[in-house]
């Protein structure tokens, strides 16, 4: 008993059994009440027709339910193997039904219960832990062999004498009145605090996933699941420590020759013939190989000759302005001197380097050189061309440039 | 006892309700009877006893769990070409169990069985902890479990779904479907019980804690009438699930290529098969139970005989499950099918056959004598041998089927280790560790349900109906 | 560069299969972030290199003086795969299983990797350097002696360099000999052919040109030198369009691969096969027949085909055999037709074993220098050459592994893998093929070349030598492309002509036939072991889990008895039985075989091996010897067969590790199995595929769904059952390609072994003759797969051109994929079988890994994939050059290494292709077709010969 | 009596609605947390040699293939070996404290030990020979490496990431010769351009498993 009673809230008759509540019922019904309940252990056979309710909404809240599962299963099955990763599976279609119909008579079974469930509790407006009557000892009969019914003050025709006069006349026992309780509905500070509090802290992990979001790390990313994503064979280039030099790549055997790509052509490899280099690219110039040529050039050679083999690549000019003095500028390609070298000089040149230039023999293939020397050859042409060269057609543009 | 139950059944007339309940019981004394057993402050030593070995044995479990994950399926016995063992076969036994549960209180509550009311409770509970028992098999039997949630259609980075043409998905959803539902189910015929409880706490921690999970309950008449509106509508989609489930288990083979499995008939046979072991069950644990809480009043020798009959008449159709598929092996001319049947019965395998034969076919057909049926011992007896001999039903269908597929190149025998074996002890001890918590906790018994079969729950005035 | 080898970290000494004991899921994982990779590139990248892209040499590999050559595929510079040398003549591009896993112990832990001291009773390691400057003095002083005290015990090699180094070892020590020895060598061939020619000589049979080819014990396919062209040919003549198909005739005691392939084959006792052949002479000179339908009807047809018949015999019988047959074959007008003769190395000056030990025992031995071989495992046991060697002062032992001989010996030098050597050595053709190494010694080891160099002070290093030897005066061009090529071309030896000699041959005292089954008087033949021949392969674990092609036993052999044998000595399969032979006694597991003669037992040599090491068995770690040492009963006298053994049972059973169950012994499973295998590895007669070619095929039926129309590629499969001989071949090739893991008796026992190709083998027909059939079976990627519909994660599916995808990565391991295949050909990981190569230590095992396949996990399902990672390779290659891989441009391992092309791949949408091709043959048929689950591999019949007047008999 | 205090009652739908509220911030979590982008993304290792992209790549315009010579014939765009690094600076920069490790190595042999930043799981096989020539730009999936003082990974290389391309490579596609070209742009809409690429070339990407997993 709470020491501050708080405003009426029902009379509440006793009864002994199911006779006597059924009948109370029906004459409070009759009296013309409409807010007033009936309590007891057990589902009273038939009291809904003594207090005149009407049959309660759930039904149809559970079909609907069911209705969204099914609907909702069918979908998703299909979006998911049939439409947005269509499944490739044992030669069959990429939908059919059959297969389907399980899941979607489970997930429609599973939404319907939901239905019932939960929304039994909601019409009921439970959980309720709180409720005016437990105030009363004597309620606690209700769930064990006692039966009650109680008309509730906010009831229109609720008039505290003529209503506790109604039901004293149904029961012998003493009718008595169910206060509110004293203390407030509203919720204690201590209870919204640690709401917030939880709320709030709540946040913190966000923040920390929008900041590693946003941030490079130096950090291999986050993972925890690693089969097989890191396995003991050896990737390309991969490190074996066993080895001193750390590689698990090994080095070739001197003397060894391998089995494909095997060519013995001296004029094809070294460039020379005998001691003399070769004049002859040994390939079939075609606009192919010259194509291949000037990518190769602009990939390989541009750094330091030059788009258009002056010398005066960019690598070359940030050297001249770091001002470094083992640098040695390219040679530009259309120095007389190198325009007479020999096919194969040029290509022994590209392959092994000269003087200050390094050897790019390992970075490309034999085919790719010879494809630069031919566009070199080109190259030095064009650089050189006079009048002449160009086909009569085309004259007639040049003396607009 | 048992004279004066038979008596009251002949003694039944038109329009008065068989007595369901002995004794002179009112609504107070259901109250206290079954009150009583939770509020007990000493359950009996007996108690002690199971729990403690069941508890150890759930320990065990533990530790079987723990070296499997961390070792590798390996170390069950399950090889090539039987690439399912025991894992599966538990896995069928106990959502098998798990049936008699949701069936008891859902069937029978919509063909208005009332005496399902003072059963039906623990045999709910008994269904949840059996699906525990169940659905754990096929978590730990698969090779990478910490990636079995990509079971579950969950959008990821691999933008990958599950198969849904998939039976073993189709499983997935079924049971945690019927695991879900079941538990709504027994909460919710729970509340007005733990309502109960809560009114009759003596302590206000017991109030506290039974009070917050009565939500409130308070008995109201409007409350009742959407209760029993939605209790009957839960009952009617448990119903189709019940069957469903284990319809859907009974698919993982039916759908697959394996002789003996690609059976059209595994459906029904498997459902009857489900019951069976499930009322076997009850049986088998109830009546230890009501000796033990002194609840032989309300779970009368009629409930179980009723069981038993059910078990009898479940029994007789999965022989006739049995005698069908072997015939349709015969008829079918598919001679890996006939191979399969024959080599069942007569191969390697045989002993184990025919122990499911026995037990299956023969043990039930006692029950035809109302002696036996009515008989404590010999019905704990033969639901004890009905539940080995539906586990062996699966062992035979499942290993006996794959051991010997088509090329004989790839014949080969299955035989469990010990950590097969330990790890099925473990799901017993869990089963029980969980049902023995049950009893001392919570009300085994629907008090409010038992309360509508008494006398006392029914106006007798002509007037108290119009 | 061994200045760049850091000192081996000390093998882990777990065993090395151990998959058992619990590894924790996930703690194998470094915390919860990626590994981050580190990337090495070279100082100076070679020219041609490109990282992450495999290159191919041509080497060679010798077993017992005969070469094999190989093209070896290495990756970043680490040789990761032995294939055959497509240009040889005798190869053709195929290797044998044992070539094949050589590959396997290049890396072997227990592959010797530094010297070792023994010096009383304890060993001490030692290197090199220190190993040097003291053998040059001690070779000083044996060299002052003229080098009386030096005897150099070798394997026969046909090794040119290696012969000028023990010339000029002659010229520096006149007094050292040069002493041999090989458990299964040549000796008797070589004498037959001394008996009937008066030389030693070398028989080539050209079996392209055979009608009738009869085998007198001789395993023309399986262990012959030459097997893989002798198969090769006779797949060949085995096409159903030949007009006059060869009849192969097989006598021998032991089923062998050629007496599985044979169309009339007799299981006689081994001992029996010289009076046969006498009979059979007899009966051509025009004598009257007694013994029987078999050999009447073979005389006839011998006769019939005369200049076009053949009679090989096999090494383990006796001159007399061998000369018999050089006769036979000389009076049909065979020779120079379907054999012809070349010059076989004469042992003549060579001392033998047996004088060697004496000597040793005598204390006349001061230096002995053992290249190679094992003699203390496998040499005759009353030699008791252990305890020879004691009487030894210095004794080294130069040998890939620290095996029971380096144990004995003073010294143990780890002598360098083929695939790290320079060498030479001739093919059974004589073609001289060359060895260059594919990777600098992992470990500092030496080859036979190099320690005989530094015995007589050669001056050339080994590839000098080689080349000094092999191509003297050679330009670099020309030795460029013999390098390139792996051999020298047309080095082939010159066919002689041999002039018969007169000899007679006195007929043994007649024994009456398959009647001793008594005890002391069976007959004990020993034979080298399919899979780890003499025992040199006893620690590789790829040939020991490689089953038996006949007895399909992995992980140790057993003496095999005819069940009519068994019944009557009592002895039952997977039990031990006594052997007793005079005094000496050995236990063994028996095994119960159809096609074994009756009173004969053949037990494999090879087995139980001491200290083969962490796979073959280790003493000294108590590492169980796998298997049982037949060398203990095997005694000069009696190399090949003993007679008057004794069996007893002991009662003690012993399970043995077979793929296929064994335990098929109820009558229902015997019968069932019957029925299906000529449903499911298809056998007919010539005869009949004459009369009406058309195999009876399911017709397509009729499916509940419309399947989708596929367009554009479809990969597929033709697995000619008329060409398989059932040699492993693939089965090796496979496991080398696809990473695929060993796992140990114990799993096999469990049937958990992971071969991706396993080849199904059967017997039908009578117990005595049985008809053999072997089916290579892979996944068959069928069409509408039982295996996909069942992964409820979807990781496995199908591809655009129909290859049956299997994702690791995405498997969950529920196993239900392997339940409904119903070939069972998908593969589970019950343990992380990769273990023991993920630990810390196993570098250099890691490195025989395949980097284009993923290493599966614990818990994941593999399957044969059809090579995807060659079919993506070469797609993308193609793609690159903007065409469509050609018809033979995509080559499985299987296909690729199998020696009869029984397998052909590619793509079925193209008419034109092989595949396609055979899949439209009359012979061809799809497994399980019934289940109309469209198997994309299609097997085609096999074809057998029989004799009509024997066939019915045959029954 | 009541033992539970009156302001339950009000407590329960807020109870509820913070329930619902939890479960999808959590999921919401999850999902922003979880998705490639945030985890992958952004991984930028110190390397033993601050090797600047943004000088070489972007200042001077070395074209990719200058040191990553392989991309274009094989699956790996090989990291260049020093020899590569000292084709200039032998002569440039010769005593940078930075370039110590370059040079170094170079004299002694021992590799310089880089760092993989696009590290995908090694059961992925991705052919960097196949997308290039076909028109995927490095940019694609590398970003714009020629500003990048330190290579990071821009893109979340997650599996669904590639699909989006593999289903719709269109908006991805440009033509081959450009693929290394850091700062290219299509005249016109990218999908466009790369449908008439994938038309001249019958590109047609697959997503069958095995293009990727073996």
């Amino acid at each position: 008993m709470s020491e501050a009673q708080g405003a009426l809230h029902s009379l509440v008759a006793e009864f002994d059994d199911v006779d006597g509540v059924s009948a109370a019922a029906r004459a409070v019904r009759d009296a013309g009440y409409k807010a007033f309940d009936v309590y007891s252990p057990f589902p009273i056979h038939g009291i809904e027709r003594s207090m005149g309710l009407r049959a309660t909404r759930l039904p149809w809240l559970v079909l609907a339910c069911g209705l969204t599962g099914t609907v909702l299963a069918l979908f998703f099955q299909w979006w998911t193997n049939g439409h947005d990763y269509a499944f490739k599976i044992s030669g069959k279609p990429l939908f059919g039904v059959p297969a389907n119909i399980p899941i979607t008579f489970e997930f429609t079974v599973l939404l319907a219960a939901f239905g019932a469930f939960f929304g039994m509790f909601v019409l009921n407006r439970l959980p309720e832990h709180h409720n005016p009557l437990f105030e009363n000892e004597r309620f606690r009969r209700a769930t064990d062999d006692g039966f009650f019914l109680a008309i509730e003050a906010r009831d229109a025709q609720f008039h505290e004498r003529a209503t506790r006069e109604l039901l004293q006349s149904l029961t012998k026992h003493t009718v008595v009145a169910c206060h509110e309780s004293g203390e407030s509905r509203a919720l204690p500070v201590w209870v919204r605090a640690s709401m917030a509090g939880a709320g709030a802290l709540a946040l913190v992990p966000l923040a920390a996933i929008v900041a590693a979001r946003y941030r490079d790390s130096t950090q291999a990313p986050f993972h925890l699941i690693k089969d097989m994503d890191s396995q003991t064979r050896y990737r390309a280039q991969a490190a074996n420590p066993f080895f001193a030099d750390g590689r698990a790549q090994r080095p070739d055997v001197a003397g060894t020759v391998e089995f494909d790509r095997f060519r013995t052509d001296p004029a094809l490899l070294t460039g020379r013939a005998g001691e003399a280099f070769v004049d002859q690219i040994p390939l079939s110039v075609t606009a192919e190989l010259m194509q291949r040529g000037r990518t190769r050039f602009a990939v390989y050679c541009t750094p330091c000759h030059g788009g258009a083999g002056y010398g005066d690549g960019l690598v070359a000019q940030r050297a001249a302005t770091l001002q470094e003095q083992a640098f040695v500028p390219p040679a530009s390609l259309h120095d007389p001197l190198v325009r007479a070298r020999p096919a194969g000089q040029i290509f022994d040149t590209i392959r092994n380097g000269v003087r200050s230039m390094p050897a790019y023999g390992r970075q490309m293939s034999i085919e790719d050189s010879w494809a630069i020397v031919a566009f070199v050859r080109a190259l030095q042409r064009s650089q050189n061309a006079s009048v002449e060269d160009v086909p009569d057609a085309e004259r007639g543009r040049l003396g607009t440039r | 006892m048992t004279a004066s139950a038979t008596t009251k059944v002949r003694l039944d007339e038109p329009y008065h309700r068989p007595l369901l309940i002995e004794g002179a019981e009112d609504l107070a004394s259901v109250t206290n009877r079954v009150c009583g057993v939770v509020e007990r402050p000493k359950p009996p030593r007996a108690w002690y006893i199971a729990i403690t070995i069941s508890g150890s044995m759930t320990l065990m479990l533990g530790a079987m769990v723990v070296y499997l994950i961390s070792t590798g399926v390996g170390v069950w016995g399950n090889n090539a070409p039987a690439f399912w063992g025991w894992d599966i076969v538990n896995f069928v036994f106990w959502v098998g169990i798990a049936h008699a549960g949701t069936l008891i209180s859902a069937i029978l509550f919509l063909l208005r069985q009332k005496w399902r009311t003072s059963i039906n409770r623990a045999a709910e509970a008994m269904t949840l902890f059996a699906v525990c028992c169940a659905g754990m098999y096929p978590a730990v039997h698969v090779g990478r479990i910490w990636v079995a949630y990509w079971l579950f259609p969950v959008p990821n980075q691999m933008q990958m779904w599950p198969n849904f043409r998939s039976p073993l998905l189709w499983d997935v959803f079924a049971v945690s479907t019927y695991a879900t539902v079941s538990a709504l189910f027994w909460f919710m015929g729970l509340v007005p019980d733990l309502a109960t409880l809560r009114d009759r706490a003596t302590t206000k921690l017991k109030r506290v804690l039974y009070g917050f999970f009565a939500l409130g309950w308070r008995g109201s008449a409007r409350h009742w009438q959407r209760f029993e509106r939605a209790y009957l509508l839960l009952a009617a989609l448990a119903t189709p699930l019940v069957l469903s489930v284990h319809s859907v288990v009974s698919f993982d083979f039916a759908v697959s290529q394996v002789s003996g499995w690609h059976t059209t008939i595994f459906p029904p046979y498997f459902v009857a098969g489900a019951i069976f072991s499930g009322f076997a069950m009850v049986v088998t644990v109830m009546v230890p139970a009501r000796e033990l809480f002194g609840l032989k009043e309300l779970v009368t020798l009629r409930h179980l005989e009723n069981m038993n009959k059910v078990i009898l008449a479940t029994g007789s159709m999965v022989g006739l499950a049995y005698a069908t598929e072997f015939f349709i092996a015969w008829y079918g001319g598919n001679p890996y099918e006939r191979f399969t049947f024959v080599n069942r019965a007569f191969g390697p395998y045989a002993w184990a056959y025919w122990i499911m034969i026995f037990c299956n076919v023969v043990v039930p057909q006692f029950f035809w004598s109302k002696r036996i049926r009515t008989n404590l011992w010999l019905m704990v007896v033969v639901a004890i041998l009905v539940n080995v001999g539906m586990w062996f039903e699966r062992f035979v269908i499942i290993v006996t089927s794959l051991a010997r597929t088509y090329l004989p190149s790839s014949w080969g025998y299955f035989k469990p280790t010990w950590v097969d074996v330990c790890t099925f002890a473990g799901t017993i001890g869990l089963f029980f560790t969980l049902f023995l918590l049950f009893c001392r906790f919570l009300p085994m018994v629907a008090i409010a349900e038992v309360k509508t079969v008494l006398p006392a729950a029914h106006a007798h005035k002509e007037n108290g109906h119009e | 560069m061994s200045s760049l080898i850091r000192e081996p970290s000390d093998v882990s000494r777990r065993r090395f299969l151990q998959v058992m004991g619990a590894s924790m899921a996930l703690a194998s994982a470094s915390g919860c972030h990626w590994e981050t990779e580190e990337i090495l590139p070279f100082q100076r990248r070679p020219e041609g290199r490109v990282p992450g892209t495999t290159r191919r040499f041509a080497t060679s590999i010798e077993c017992s003086g005969v070469a094999a050559s190989l093209l070896v595929t290495s990756y970043d510079g680490r040789p990761i795969k032995i294939e055959g040398n497509p240009l040889h003549p005798l190869d053709r591009g195929a290797a044998s299983a044992r070539s094949q896993a050589a590959i396997l112990d290049l890396y072997d832990p227990d592959h010797s990797r530094g010297l070792v001291q023994a010096f009383e009773g304890a060993s001490y390691p030692r290197s090199w350097k220190e190993f040097d400057p003291w053998f040059a003095g001690h070779m000083a002083q044996v060299r002052a002696r003229k080098g009386a005290g030096l005897r150099i015990l070798s394997e026969p090699s046909s090794s040119l360099a290696l012969a000028s180094l023990r010339t000029r070892l002659a010229e520096l020590h006149p007094q050292a000999r040069w002493v041999e020895w090989e458990p299964c060598a040549r000796t008797n061939e070589i004498a037959g052919s001394k008996l009937a020619f008066g030389r030693a000589l070398r028989v080539q049979p050209r079996i392209e040109q055979v009608n009738t080819l009869v085998c007198l014990d001789a395993d023309l396919f399986g262990l012959h030198p030459a097997a893989l062209a002798n198969a090769r040919a006779f797949a060949a003549r085995r096409r159903p369009e030949e007009a006059q198909p060869l009849r192969l005739w097989v006598v021998e005691s032991s089923l062998s691969l050629t007496g599985a392939a044979a169309d009339q084959r007799l299981a006689l006792r081994d001992e029996q096969i010289l009076p046969f052949l006498l009979a059979l002479e007899a009966r051509l000179a025009g004598g009257k027949a007694a013994d029987g339908l078999f050999l009447e009807s073979l005389a006839d047809e011998l006769l019939a085909q005369r200049g076009a018949a053949l009679i090989a015999v096999g090494p383990r019988q006796p001159a007399a055999v061998h000369a018999l047959a050089h006769r036979i074959n000389a009076n049909l007008g065979n020779t120079g037709k379907t054999l012809l003769y070349s010059e076989e190395s004469d042992p003549a000056g060579v001392m033998e074993l047996g004088e060697l030990a004496r000597e040793m025992e005598a204390g006349a031995v001061e230096t002995l220098v053992v290249l190679g071989g094992n003699p203390v495992y496998d040499a005759p046991c009353e030699l008791e050459f252990r305890r020879a060697l004691r009487h030894v002062p210095l004794a080294l032992h130069l040998s890939h592994y620290r095996d029971e001989t380096s144990r004995a010996c003073t010294w143990h030098l780890p002598r360098a893998h083929a695939l790290e050597s320079w060498g030479d050595c001739a093919s059974w053709d004589g073609t001289r093929c060359l060895q260059q190494p594919l990777i600098d010694p992992i470990f500092p080891r030496r080859t036979p070349l190099e320690l005989l160099g530094a015995i007589c002070e050669a001056k050339l290093g080994a590839p000098e030598l080689v080349r000094a030897c092999v191509a003297p005066g050679a330009s670099d061009e020309q030795w460029k492309k013999i390098l390139h090529d792996g051999f020298v071309e047309g080095s082939a030896a010159r066919p002689v002509e041999a002039a018969l000699a007169s000899f007679s041959v006195p007929a043994p005292a007649p024994r009456a036939l398959a009647k001793e089954l008594r005890n002391g008087e069976l007959e004990l033949v020993f034979a080298p072991d399919r899979n780890l021949y003499d025992g040199r392969s006893a620690n590789n674990s790829w040939l020991q889990e490689t089953p038996d092609a006949i007895t399909k036993m992995t992980w140790g052999n057993a003496a095999i008895f005819a069940a009519e044998t068994a019944a009557a000595l009592g002895v039952e399969d997977s039990t031990l039985v006594k052997l007793k032979l005079g005094t000496r006694e050995l236990e063994v597991a028996a095994t119960v075989l159809p096609g074994q003669a009756p009173g004969s037992i053949t037990l494999h040599l090879g087995h139980g091996r001491s200290a083969a090491g962490l796979v073959g068995g280790l003493e000294q770690e108590n590492i169980e010897t796998v298997g049982f040492d037949a060398y203990r009963l095997r005694s000069s006298d009696a190399l090949d067969r003993a007679l008057s053994l004794e069996v007893m049972p002991t009662g003690k059973s012993r399970q043995l590790a077979r793929t296929t169950d064994p335990a098929v012994t109820d009558s229902i499973g015997r019968k069932q199995m019957e029925g299906l295998v000529e449903e499911l590895a298809r056998v007919r007669t010539l005869a009949d595929f004459r009369k009406e070619p058309g195999s009876e095929r399911e017709s397509e039926h009729e499916s509940l769904w419309n399947k989708p129309v596929a367009e554009g590629v479809r990969w597929g499969m033709a697995i000619d059952l008329n060409s398989c001989i059932g040699c492993n071949a693939c089965a090796l090739a496979c496991q080398a390609e696809n990473n695929v893991p060993v796992v140990g008796r114990e799993q096999v026992i469990r049937g958990r072994e992971m071969s991706w190709i396993r080849i199904d083998r059967y017997f039908t027909g009578p117990e005595r003759s049985p008809r053999v059939r072997f089916q290579p079976l892979t996944c068959q990627h069928c069409e509408s797969a039982p295996c996909e519909e069942v992964c409820p994660v979807a990781a496995t599916m199908h591809s655009a051109e129909g290859l049956n995808d299997m994702v690791y990565n995405r498997c969950i391991g529920t196993r239900y994929c392997a339940n409904n295949c119903p070939f069972k050909v998908r593969r589970f990981n019950y343990f992380n079988y990769h273990k023991a190569i993920e630990a810390e230590g196993a570098e250099v095992q890691r490195m025989l890994y395949n980097p284009e396949v993923t290493i599966r996990h614990r818990g994941v399902m593999e399957k044969c994939t059809f090579c995807v990672q060659r079919i993506q390779a070469a797609k993308i290659h193609a793609k690159n050059e903007g065409r469509a891989p050609a018809d033979g441009e995509i080559v499985t391992a299987c296909q690729q290494t199998c020696p009869t092309q029984a397998i052909v791949f590619g793509d079925l949408a193209d008419p034109k292709s092989r595949v396609a091709r055979l899949h439209a043959e009359s012979r061809g048929y799809a497994m399980l077709a019934e289940l109309n689950i469209g198997p994309r591999t299609t097997y085609l019949e096999k074809l057998v010969n029989p004799h009509p007047a024997l066939e019915e008999h045959d029954g | 009596m009541n033992v539970f205090p009156r302001w339950m009652n009000a407590l329960r739908v807020l109870a509820g609605a913070s329930v619902l509220a939890a479960g999808v911030y959590v999921v919401a979590l999850f999902a922003y947390g979880g998705s490639p982008k945030t985890i992958n993304a952004g991984f930028s290792p110190e390397q033993p040699v601050p090797f600047s992209h943004a000088l070489h790549a972007g200042e001077l315009g070395l074209d990719c293939r200058y040191c990553h010579t392989t991309v274009e014939i094989a699956a790996r765009a090989a990291i260049p070996p020093t020899e590569t690094c000292m084709n200039c600076h032998l002569r440039i920069r010769t005593q940078s404290e930075l370039l110590k490790p370059v040079f170094d190595s170079w004299a002694s042999g021992e590799p310089v030990h880089w760092k993989r930043v696009h590290d995908l799981p090694d059961y992925v096989y991705f052919d960097h020979s196949a997308h290039v020539t076909r028109g995927v730009g490095c940019v694609t999936c590398h970003g714009r490496i020629d500003t990048m003082e330190r290579v990071r990974q821009e893109q979340p290389l997650s599996m669904g990431w590639c699909l989006d391309c593999h289903r719709n490579p269109a908006p991805n596609l440009r033509p081959p010769e450009f693929a290394t070209a850091m700062d290219w742009q299509p005249e016109r809409p990218a999908a466009e351009v790369g449908a008439e690429i994938m038309q001249q070339r019958h590109l047609k990407p697959s997503t069958d498993c095995s293009t990727c997993h073996r």
